[in-house]
């Protein structure tokens, strides 16, 4: 079913990987630390306990990427940009707790440091945002980080809000017919909880009692639509009743909470229990895309409030607070970031356009309509 | 040879591509105990169990989501709709997602799943039992679209559509359910995708047509004998993609072209078929391409009288080939 | 907007209010027994103690021409048919609860009862499955019980199971952005609140607190589906909570049960606070339709089951336990019930089919396209 | 006269018509606060009031559904879809149900409102900002569909919709809303649906276009100018109705007709015409009816050089008007 995507440029998150292990910290490495040299890893379980400092150093690589991308936006370089910023706990707390490789995650456009947890280099990254030749999933034929990388478990088809869900309950419905032990985790927004298909999905999972996280990173807006006018209640969770399945709050920037969270639903899912509500209360800093200009309707003082839950600050507290981290390690988490943000931008920015060559291709698969 | 109906040709195909591939598998409303509304799946509940035989809730949109998701990852769905007129939820996950599957991701991923619904009218179905859908879905790029006419045609071309690599919809028209019959191989078979079939070779007339219309246009090629005017009936089986070859050289032929179908005209299949042949065949035209289609109406109305009102037989058809032998 | 419908034949309901007066009960008669020779009745208030001897004979008469269409269609005059038998005292009850030819009655097939109760005559109704002339809702041109009549407020345009929910609640939005104090109620199925349209439609309603009733007909079925392949849990009230309005269970072969959690919910809704979900446990009593052959997927024992509640038979024996009705009162409505059948009958049967000159007319409405 | 973009034309035709009607109102997603995605309802929260201007939720079928019940109430519902992409999940409500509002109850409910939707390519938009939409509209009767070219256009013809008691789908091409600007006048006025508009008179070839399309289409007159081909062009403006007429005028005067269009070419508008014009000006022709339509992929890729290839401009077009000329 799949084709292979072609070389990977890996120079920028091999380093990542390497700056990691050499700045030494007195914890193990997580076994799930992830090289695009080797095979996508199979079936590695994560752990009770993840590493929490190297959760820190890829969030500070997401949250540099995350930034580098915004200004080549605003330099008129890159494409539109959803950014992840405020996002991140939730993100990697919640791939932590699943098997790369093995598992599904059907993401949408906000999940950037799923991606990169997921195996995706910066410089891919970067790729699909200035649509450069090379782009793993789809070939810069699509917006920014949408298509698939099926060896990573990476499925992003579509723009259109929701369509994704009842595809990755389809995605969980194969895992229990060929018996797999697989999970889906589906994330999506509190907007895409109003779309019907977000209704009918998480109803048909309940029904079968599927191996699904429905995981819905709760930042409050649907674009400029406040939460109050899109729903009459406090919480998405809170339909997960409804649907007969458990529906979990959780504060999206406690990475551990989200870790947490995650891992028992997908304990859950795995020994056939079924679905899973989790919604992740996270934060949205920026406009809600590059294109957007979000103080037409958002008061500043909110995204200042919002501001002091920032869940880079709160691992880096909770680090400092337990010795973890220091300064001069701060300092080189932060310095190595920017290195490897700098490298893969450049590598970027010099690649080609895609090829025209293969335009009319992969319509449909032999005899083209 | 065996002689069946559509139908049971449906069925059948169905059933033999379960046993051949477990990876097969079918999903819809109605379709387990119950055996499908129109019994196309009589009898699977029993055979292959309620993990393969799913009966899903009244919700259209995640049947076509759901078959689309397990396709991608290594199941061949065999999704139903009830009736054609349920079918619109579900051009969100075919239309917009399933058909740029394969292009959306560079190839990395593709979609094998079926599509199937019941379609058309003539059955006192009134307007939300009667529509044809199939100008939706042979617009889109990306997608396939069958329109069988014999259970020969059903049987296997439906098989091609399950063993197909991309999203297939395929519309039964359900007058032509219990109604045609005709002989099925005993052995497996497929028939290709995109393949036209002249249903009749002839050499003054050409009609061009698909699905239960077929067999009108036979009828009124019968009828026409004794105005010594000889039709040509071409039937395209598959309506994306047109067999372009076919309809040229069956232009070419005869050099009249009349078209028919029982979908609303505008921007229905025959426009596309009547723009191939001015682009294609202008040269060869001895008359002007025609078109017998529903009329501008939603689907058909209820009332007897009006449902005859709405519907194509092989009357109209007869007359509107004489006119176009006479040009 | 709306165009007369033409002369209604309207014999045969004149009857039914006649003989309902003339049979002379101790209670007076409901308000708003309904007769078609004067205008609809606008804005009648429902009571607090609706007439259940009138409720008995309107449940009579409806289950009467039930039978009759079923009938009809055995013997292939009658067209496909949708039983309300089980589902009547649902459908009296709500209707009764709510103001005539003001609230609106947005229905779907299976609302034998509504129809009746809104105004329709038997006669009307039996041309609509035999497809005559002097149909009142579609002229014929639909499916029997489809199409619309403003002046009673019933409007049931398509067989497309759930597109009417969101519809209703844009007529709730309607009416609150007039400042009217119309209430909508939406009738519905346990199968179409699987539907996306359900849930868009219900947290459209819940956000802008419209005047909306959701009535549930929990029949339990959808046509062969049983409730636990359409859902995983006991009660689709469960679903209002998730959405923020109340959700309630209700006996829906308990006609005053009915009465009154429907006028509680009317009176919410006139009140500006908002939506909400009742839930009406019904019993089908036939097959889905005159279509369907129930004894493939269903065990007769579970129908005899139900046929222990029969609406129609609890609602007698209330009667009879209060000495409301006797004997010879019941036998008297029953004959009624039954001339009254035939005479649509025959009049229905003997109409000629619809004249073809209009086939074209109202697809827009002036320059055809 | 003031010079206006489209954009501007289709805010103030709301504007005004929010202004003049009391039951105008405005429902989508971000066109509160936010004024829309495009800014095409900027400041009418702070003029109407949220009654009036109602952000939805993510869902399209009910913004389409509610707009539907509301517009069978009295009300006139103007309804946005953020971008045609998003549009399919209101073909249920659409085409399935506000198409056939007025057949389905025999005139007794009709259903005045207005389905707007930005769409087209051009802009970096991708396989889901870049779709063009129209001929799923256009295949449906009961529906009106507008694809205004021009600021003024759009201005008339919107304000045309609003006032029509039918269901009428408003489809603005993006790349038009801030590129093309045009004399608007201060007064009001209104454009009657289903009539194209002659935007450049010529003997030698008819271009029939509309949209975006236009604009590269009357480049290319000016281009072939040079080469000696006087070309008329015809915009359509409304793709459901077609102006048959005018189609035919212009073929009977020109004998040869290139239809261009952004969509894909399989059964999209331009086949509709071709065959329209096969039917009734058979006899007129001096070549054969010619499409320029969007390649048979999906949408336009992302990558710039790629979405190059997919759009059609006044280079190719050019080519095809000399091409035909020549014939
Ligand atoms: C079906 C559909 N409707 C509308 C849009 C336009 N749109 C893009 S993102 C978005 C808001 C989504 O909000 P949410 O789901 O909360 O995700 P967030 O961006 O806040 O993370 C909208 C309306 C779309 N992409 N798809
Ligand atoms: C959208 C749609 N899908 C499928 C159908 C076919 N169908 C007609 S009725 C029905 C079952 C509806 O069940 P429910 O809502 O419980 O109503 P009931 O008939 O039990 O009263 C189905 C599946 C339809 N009419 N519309
Ligand atoms: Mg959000
Ligand atoms: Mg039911």
């Amino acid at each position: 079913m799949a084709e292979q995507t072609g070389n990977h440029e890996n120079g920028a998150f091999e380093r990542a990987v390497r700056t990691a292990a050499e700045s030494g910290t007195d914890k193990p490495m997580v076994s799930n630390t992830k090289s695009n040299k080797q095979a996508p890893v199979v079936d590695e379980k994560p752990t009770d306990s993840p590493d929490l400092l190297s959760m820190y150093r890829r969030m500070v690589l997401c949250r540099a990427l995350d930034e580098r991308i915004w200004m080549l936006n605003r330099q008129g370089k890159a494409a539109i940009m959803a950014s992840s910023q405020g996002h991140e706990a939730g993100q990697i707390g919640s791939v932590e707790a699943l098997k790369k490789g093995y598992d599904q995650f059907y993401i949408y456009y906000r999940d950037l440091a799923v991606l990169l947890e997921l195996g995706l280099t910066p410089t891919e990254i970067i790729k699909g945002f200035v649509a450069k030749e090379g782009e793993p999933l789809s070939g810069a034929r699509q917006f920014p980080t949408h298509g698939a990388h099926p060896e990573y478990g990476i499925i992003n088809l579509s723009n259109v809000v929701a369509t994704h869900i009842p595809q990755g309950v389809g995605a969980a419905l194969s895992a229990k017919m060929k018996g797999e032990d697989r999970v889906v985790i589906i994330y999506f927004g509190d907007g895409a909880s109003s779309a019907g298909d977000c209704h009918e999905a998480m109803n048909f999972a309940a029904i079968h009692k599927l191996p699904v996280i429905f995981f819905c990173e709760n930042n409050k807006y649907a674009i400029s639509v406040p939460l109050k006018n899109q729903m009459a209640v406090d919480s998405v969770a809170s339909r997960a009743e409804g649907y007969g399945m458990p529906g979990i709050e959780v504060d999206g920037c406690d990475i551990t909470a989200v870790y947490e969270a995650t891992f028992e639903a997908a304990q859950r899912a795995r020994s056939g229990q079924g679905p899973s509500l989790i919604e992740a209360q996270v934060e949205r800093y920026l406009p809600h895309t590059s294109d957007d200009d979000d103080s037409i309707y958002r008061p500043p003082e909110e995204i200042e409030e919002a501001k002091k839950r920032d869940p880079l600050q709160m691992l880096k507290d909770l680090l400092y607070s337990s010795d973890t981290l220091d300064e001069e390690q701060e300092d080189l988490i932060n310095k190595d970031a920017r290195q490897i943000v700098n490298e893969a931008t450049e590598e970027a920015e010099n690649a080609p356009y895609p090829a025209t060559n293969d335009f009319y291709k992969h319509v449909v698969g032999d005899n083209p309509a | 040879m065996t002689i069946k109906t559509v139908l049971e040709a449906v069925h059948d195909a169905m059933q033999e591509e379960m046993r051949r591939d477990k990876t097969v598998f079918v999903m819809g409303e109605d379709i387990g105990a119950r055996g499908g509304v129109f019994l196309a799946t009589q009898g699977f509940l029993q055979e292959f169990g309620e993990d393969r035989v799913i009966d899903t809730p009244l919700a259209e949109s995640s049947i076509a989501g759901v078959a689309l998701g397990a396709a991608m990852h290594g199941m061949r769905p065999i999704a139903e709709i009830e009736f054609g007129d349920f079918i619109w939820p579900t051009i969100n996950q075919i239309v917009g997602e399933a058909a740029k599957v394969r292009y959306g991701t560079q190839g990395k991923l593709n979609a094998p799943m079926v599509l199937r619904a019941p379609h058309g009218g003539g059955v006192r179905g009134a307007l939300y039992h009667s529509q044809s859908v199939e100008a939706f879905f042979a617009h889109t790029p990306g997608l396939k679209v069958i329109t069988p006419s014999t259970p020969y045609d059903a049987k296997g071309l439906l098989k091609s559509a399950i063993r197909d690599d991309d999203p297939v919809i395929f519309l039964e028209h359900k007058r032509t359910y219990r109604l045609v019959r005709g002989e099925v191989p005993d052995s497996d078979y497929t028939l290709p995708i995109g393949k036209a079939d002249i249903k009749r070779e002839g050499s003054d007339v050409t009609i061009i047509t698909y699905g239960l219309m077929l067999h009108h246009c036979l009828e009124a090629a019968e009828t026409v004998e004794m105005d010594d005017i000889d039709v040509e009936v071409l039937d395209l089986r598959t309506v994306r993609p047109l067999d372009i070859d076919a309809i040229l050289e069956t232009t070419k032929k005869t050099g009249k072209v009349l078209i028919v179908h029982e979908d609303n005209k505008a921007l229905g299949v025959g426009a596309e078929v009547s723009a191939i042949i001015s682009e294609n065949a202008f040269e060869y035209l001895d008359g002007p391409v025609s078109r017998l289609a529903g009329p501008e109406i939603p689907a058909m109305p209820f009332a007897p009288p009006l449902e005859d009102m709405y519907m194509i037989d092989s009357e109209k058809i007869a007359n509107s080939v004489r006119q176009l032998a006479e040009y």
